[in-house]
């Protein structure tokens, strides 16, 4: 077996693996540190792919942002610093009701899709034709999320502020 | 202890113990601090682990002088000083004529302690900072003051020198030139530190506007020493209720000025530290040419201590603040009871005053920065 | 603007100031001492550990009296007639065998309380310090110089002898009583007999 | 040589790649903890270690790797075993894959990648990860504390250090870091200077400046070293960690300190070039050259650490937020001014 096949099995195991572990684990900084596995394996299936950039943009904005927010967020928003941060499990039938209708959605689409298996793709300069695109046919989308995130940044500061202030004021 | 504040902040912040084994307690004292996120909302200082019931075992005693070795073990840092106080106070209930040699050997003695105990009390605060090497630097310079303790008392720490209106044995003969020297190389270390710590900036944004003391919070707390003197208050029993022969001295009180930041922050209790030593050096100096070279300091050492019924209170300035013994004799050879008043344990006292709101860094700026000794809050 | 300019050189300046401090002390002298291999030399008088000359102590218990922490334990046994301790090299008179001195160096604190006042300065600080052990027992330390059986044997002599003076001093003190109540007996004569005459006399 | 070992098989040549900055990093790092221990000595007046194996102690670090290997190991019985155990091997992997990148001379670079900096930046980004798993696995309060400490810190600082290493990226037009040391070579600034970054561009000194700072910070150095500062936090996440656990942080710390150092060398230094043009020029002078700038870095960082006390955490964060990343982003647009006008 070729290298890379075997590497991307084990990389899929740890996805999946990791993945189950995420759903079904009972503490909440535990799933959140199963997800960083999920992540950190599709990661490395970007790099087998030659997606290189995706993938280290997986890692520093998943994996080195989102991630280490969803970890504040669960620490800071929780009671006390314990190792018990425990889920519980509300909405039971709905919420399998739905995973079940996506779940056959996604196999319907996977089984309907005309898979084309080609050779090994090419290994090109990812960034350059990336950037190219970003700031060529796609530059006007691209101006309108860094003008929606400037807002949201802008609005979250505002937001925090007035906070502290009224927490000042009130001490 | 630990159920009632979690009980009272309803789970809601988290109760952390400062001690007694951390890094930066000074010894064993125990905080706990309950904290919300890292700021600190309520502290609460638990002390005795250290006690070794001094003021019981000094009525138990056969022989007032049989105290002195054990006044030593209160505050560690400054033993001289501790044992200043005690034999002032007896010789005073005795009524005795101290000879005047053996006076100027006490201050220069004494002098020279607050220095060595000045030195570790600001090497360490600095350490509490994380500034490793002023630590060292200035605990160099406190081995040549314990080198010089040394060759006079035979020991480095705790010495049993000073006896009632004489001292244990006679300094020896190139004590004078010993202790000149070292004040000489002293001066420029003041510089240094001052350059390598004092005006750094990132010491004075730890220790600038940190753990105010207002002067009047300073008084209500009836602190002393270094403390109050970083409020502002020129405070000194040195000077103003003078014992021993300070009156014949010239010397200032170094008092907070607020300069990098409020009156009464760490940094200025820091200072007055620092600019405190360059006084005992000059007093030191100025004993040293008033020192008289002949004479027997152990001729009025008195064969039995017994004073008259009656109790007396002496007050002392060791290097952390007011020391006060009070001594009350029944006319039998053991005190009937010796109270010490440590200042180390009033200022801890005012630690929840001045630590509230601040996070847990400051904290450890604060502790270092009232300097106490964890032997003198047990005792 | 211009004062976040001037704090930041201000704080550049104080760090730059600091680390020639730390250069400067960096290529200096350094001061350990590689302590194994070198030693440092205590000076004449340092308070170490407590040692006696046993050959000078006669036995008087002073520096058991003034040890605030109570670490010297001292049992003497009185010399029988027969023999004569000598004298110190401070020319006191020997008048006990030393059947035991110990110095508990355990409990020891080191105040030199004891030194002072030996009447034969025998008891003194030395500046030897390096006697850590791993059994506390060993920081016992025997002075006392006589061997088991000669302590034994001193033992029982003084006890024979102290017996004999018991004895002696019991027959003495018999003697006493007898005499005394020999006398006794005489006054009681001569006070009835005085009292006949008063009787007579009044008859 | 590696194109010889590929030839043989690929996975070998795999392996030998991987191989080379491992024994860098481990012998690096032997020698670093001895030579930061000498370097406190003397800046302290003292000797630091001088027992162990004969010339000034050179075989203490190798004793205590060995004392290390022996200790018990402790894993506290609350505490969540498996996170607690790969969290220190997390931390030095994290470390270790960005070493990839790193062109050590102008014969080795582990991975040719065209995104080089960007997949180090990404990597290291997995270090914050692993310290809060350490201090949150540990079930210790100081641990935690210093957990969630050092993942603010090190998410924060990692903004200026992005913005002033892409100050050095717009410079060098590419992401790869080969290309960007090949870009420094010769010497023609004012007819003698090597064409190093540094000197190429006033506002590259300033970039370099809020890079060094911004390093101290990511590898929690002194006046940064918060996460484990002592005093306060008794070791931040590492208290409850020990023996051979403890030896992994320690060496993920030494080898994330070398890391961003050498990327400093590659960024600013001109990398595996010589200083002196063709002199002294070749790929194993190259690897001496780039060894040599990188660890005066580190000596540097040391020296730092044993002079200055340490900030607290809230001045930390406004160091980062209202000096460091606006002063970077105006330096960035500076920067791309002087290459538009120049």
């Amino acid at each position: 077996m070729e290298l890379t096949t075997i590497l991307f099995y084990l990389f899929a195991l740890v996805t999946l693996g990791s993945a189950v572990i995420m759903v079904f684990s009972k503490n909440i900084v535990h799933s959140a540190f199963a997800l960083m596995f999920t992540l950190m394996g599709v990661a490395a299936l970007y790099v087998l792919l030659y997606a290189d950039f995706l993938a280290a943009t997986q890692l520093l904005v998943y994996v080195g942002g989102i991630l280490i927010l969803i970890l504040f967020g669960v620490m800071l928003t929780s009671q006390g610093y314990t190792l018990n941060f425990r889920t519980i499990t509300v909405n039971l039938v709905p919420a399998s009701l739905i995973s079940v209708a996506a779940a056959v959605l996604l196999i319907f689409a996977f089984l309907s899709t005309d898979w084309t298996i080609s050779e090994v793709a090419e290994r090109t300069d990812t960034v350059y034709d990336l950037g190219m695109l970003l700031m060529g046919d796609y530059i006007l989308p691209f101006i309108a999320v860094g003008v929606l995130l400037l807002i949201a940044i802008i609005g979250a500061i505002l937001m925090s502020t007035r906070l502290s202030a009224e927490n000042n004021g009130a001490s | 202890m630990l159920e009632v504040i979690s009980k009272e902040t309803g789970n809601k912040e988290m109760v952390i113990n400062m001690g007694p084994q951390h890094p930066s307690t000074h010894g064993v004292l125990r905080l706990e601090l309950v904290l919300d996120g890292e700021i600190i909302t309520k502290v609460r200082p638990n002390i005795g682990y250290l006690h070794r019931c001094f003021e019981k075992y000094a009525e138990q005693m056969d022989d007032y002088a049989k105290v002195i070795p054990y006044t030593d073990r209160m505050d560690y840092v400054s033993a001289i000083n501790q044992e200043h106080g005690y034999v002032i106070a007896l010789e005073r209930m005795l009524e005795l004529e101290v000879p005047e040699r053996v006076e100027y050997i006490r201050v220069i003695m004494a002098e020279m302690q607050r220095i060595a105990s000045h030195l570790l009390g600001i090497g360490a605060f600095g350490l509490d900072l994380g500034a490793f090497s002023p630590f060292l630097y200035l605990f160099t310079e406190r081995e040549k003051i314990l080198d010089i303790f040394e060759r006079v008392t035979g020991a480095r720490l705790l010495y049993n020198y000073f006896a009632v209106a004489g001292l244990m044995r006679d300094v020896h003969p190139e004590f004078k030139t010993d202790t000149a020297e070292f004040v000489k190389t002293f001066r420029p270390k003041i510089k240094e530190l001052n350059d390598l710590l004092s005006y750094n900036k990132i010491f004075i944004k730890r220790t600038a506007n940190i753990g105010v003391l207002p002067e009047k919070v300073a008084l209500n707390y009836a602190a002393s020493g270094p403390v109050l003197r970083g409020s502002g208050v020129e405070w000194d029993l040195r000077k103003n209720d003078p014992y021993s022969i300070y009156d014949k001295f010239d010397f200032e009180i170094p008092v907070g000025t607020g300069e990098v930041g409020t009156l009464g922050d760490c940094w200025d209790r820091y200072m007055v530290r620092v600019k405190e030593m360059e006084q005992s050096l000059r007093i030191i100096e100025q004993a040293l040419d008033g020192m008289p070279d002949e004479g027997d300091v152990m001729e009025a050492i008195p064969k039995r201590i017994r004073p008259k019924e009656g109790e007396i209170y002496v007050r002392t300035e060791t290097p952390r603040g007011e020391l006060g013994y009070y001594i009350i004799s029944d006319k039998s050879a053991s005190p009937f009871r010796v109270k010490a008043r440590a200042p180390s344990f009033v200022h801890l006292s005012m630690l929840p005053a001045i630590s509230k709101g601040s996070l847990i860094a400051d904290m450890v700026a604060i502790v270092g920065s009232i300097d106490i000794v964890l032997g003198e809050v047990d005792r | 603007m211009l004062n976040a300019v001037k704090q930041s050189w201000l704080t550049f300046r104080s760090i730059f100031t600091g680390m020639g401090v730390t250069i400067r002390h960096f290529f200096g002298p350094t001061v350990t001492l590689q302590y194994p291999d070198e030693k440092m030399e205590l000076p004449k008088g340092a308070r170490a550990r407590l040692y006696v000359n046993i050959d000078d102590c006669i036995g008087c218990n002073l520096c058991a009296r003034a040890c605030p922490v109570n670490c010297i334990d001292i049992e003497t046994v009185a010399s029988t007639q027969d023999v004569d301790l000598g004298k110190t090299s401070t020319g006191n008179p020997k008048r006990f065998w030393l059947t035991r001195f110990d110095i508990d160096m355990a409990k020891c604190m080191y105040c030199d309380l004891c030194v002072h006042p030996c009447p034969t300065n025998c008891i003194y600080m030395v500046s030897e310090y390096e006697y850590s052990e791993y059994d506390r027992s060993n920081l016992v330390y025997h002075f006392s110089n006589l061997e088991p059986e000669m302590v034994a044997e001193v033992k029982d002599k003084a006890e024979k002898e102290a017996e004999q003076k018991k004895r002696e001093r019991e027959e003495m003190m018999r003697k006493k009583a007898e005499e005394k109540a020999q006398k006794e007996l005489e006054a009681k004569k001569k006070a009835e007999e005085e009292s006949n005459d008063k009787e007579k006399g009044e008859e | 040589m590696t194109e010889y070992v590929s030839h043989i098989h690929p996975v070998a040549a795999i392996l030998v790649h991987a191989a080379i900055p491992l024994t860098i990093i481990l012998v690096y790092a032997l020698v670093a903890i001895w030579g930061e221990r000498k370097i406190a000595g003397f800046i302290q007046d003292r000797l630091g270690p001088m027992r162990v194996g004969g010339w000034h102690g050179w075989a203490q670090s190798i004793a205590d790797l060995l004392k290390l290997i022996q200790k018990e190991d402790i894993i506290p019985t609350d505490a969540s075993r498996f996170l607690f155990k790969f969290a220190p091997f997390m931390m030095f992997a994290a470390s270790y894959a960005a070493f990839a990148v790193i062109p050590f001379s102008s014969a080795y670079v582990g991975s040719m990648v065209n995104i080089g900096v960007f997949y180090l930046l990404a990597v290291t980004s997995l270090l914050t990860l692993s310290i809060i798993m350490a201090g949150w696995a540990s079930n210790n309060k100081w641990s935690l504390l210093g957990g969630m400490r050092s993942a603010a810190q090190m998410v924060s600082y990692e903004v200026p250090t992005i913005a002033s290493v892409l100050t050095v990226v717009l410079v060098a037009g590419s992401l790869n870091l080969m290309t960007v040391t090949e870009m420094q070579s010769g010497n023609d600034i004012l007819g003698f200077l090597p064409n190093w970054f540094i000197f190429q561009n006033p506002f590259l000194i300033v970039a370099f400046i809020i890079f060094f700072i911004s390093i101290l910070a990511e590898s929690h150095r002194v006046p940064f070293d918060l996460p484990e500062s002592e005093s306060e936090l008794v070791a931040g996440y590492q208290t409850e960690y020990s023996g051979m656990r403890w030896a992994m942080f320690m060496l993920a710390e030494y080898a994330d300190m070398l890391l961003l150092s050498l990327l400093g060398a590659t960024l600013f230094f001109g990398g595996w070039n010589s200083p002196f043009g063709d002199f002294m020029a070749g790929p194993l002078w190259g690897f001496f050259w780039f060894m040599l700038k990188g660890l005066s870095l580190v000596i540097v960082m040391m020296w730092i650490r044993w002079t200055l006390p340490r900030y607290r955490v809230d001045q930390l964060m406004h160091i980062c937020w209202s000096i460091l990343i606006p002063l970077s982003f105006v330096n960035l647009v500076l920067t791309a001014l002087w290459e538009v006008i120049f």
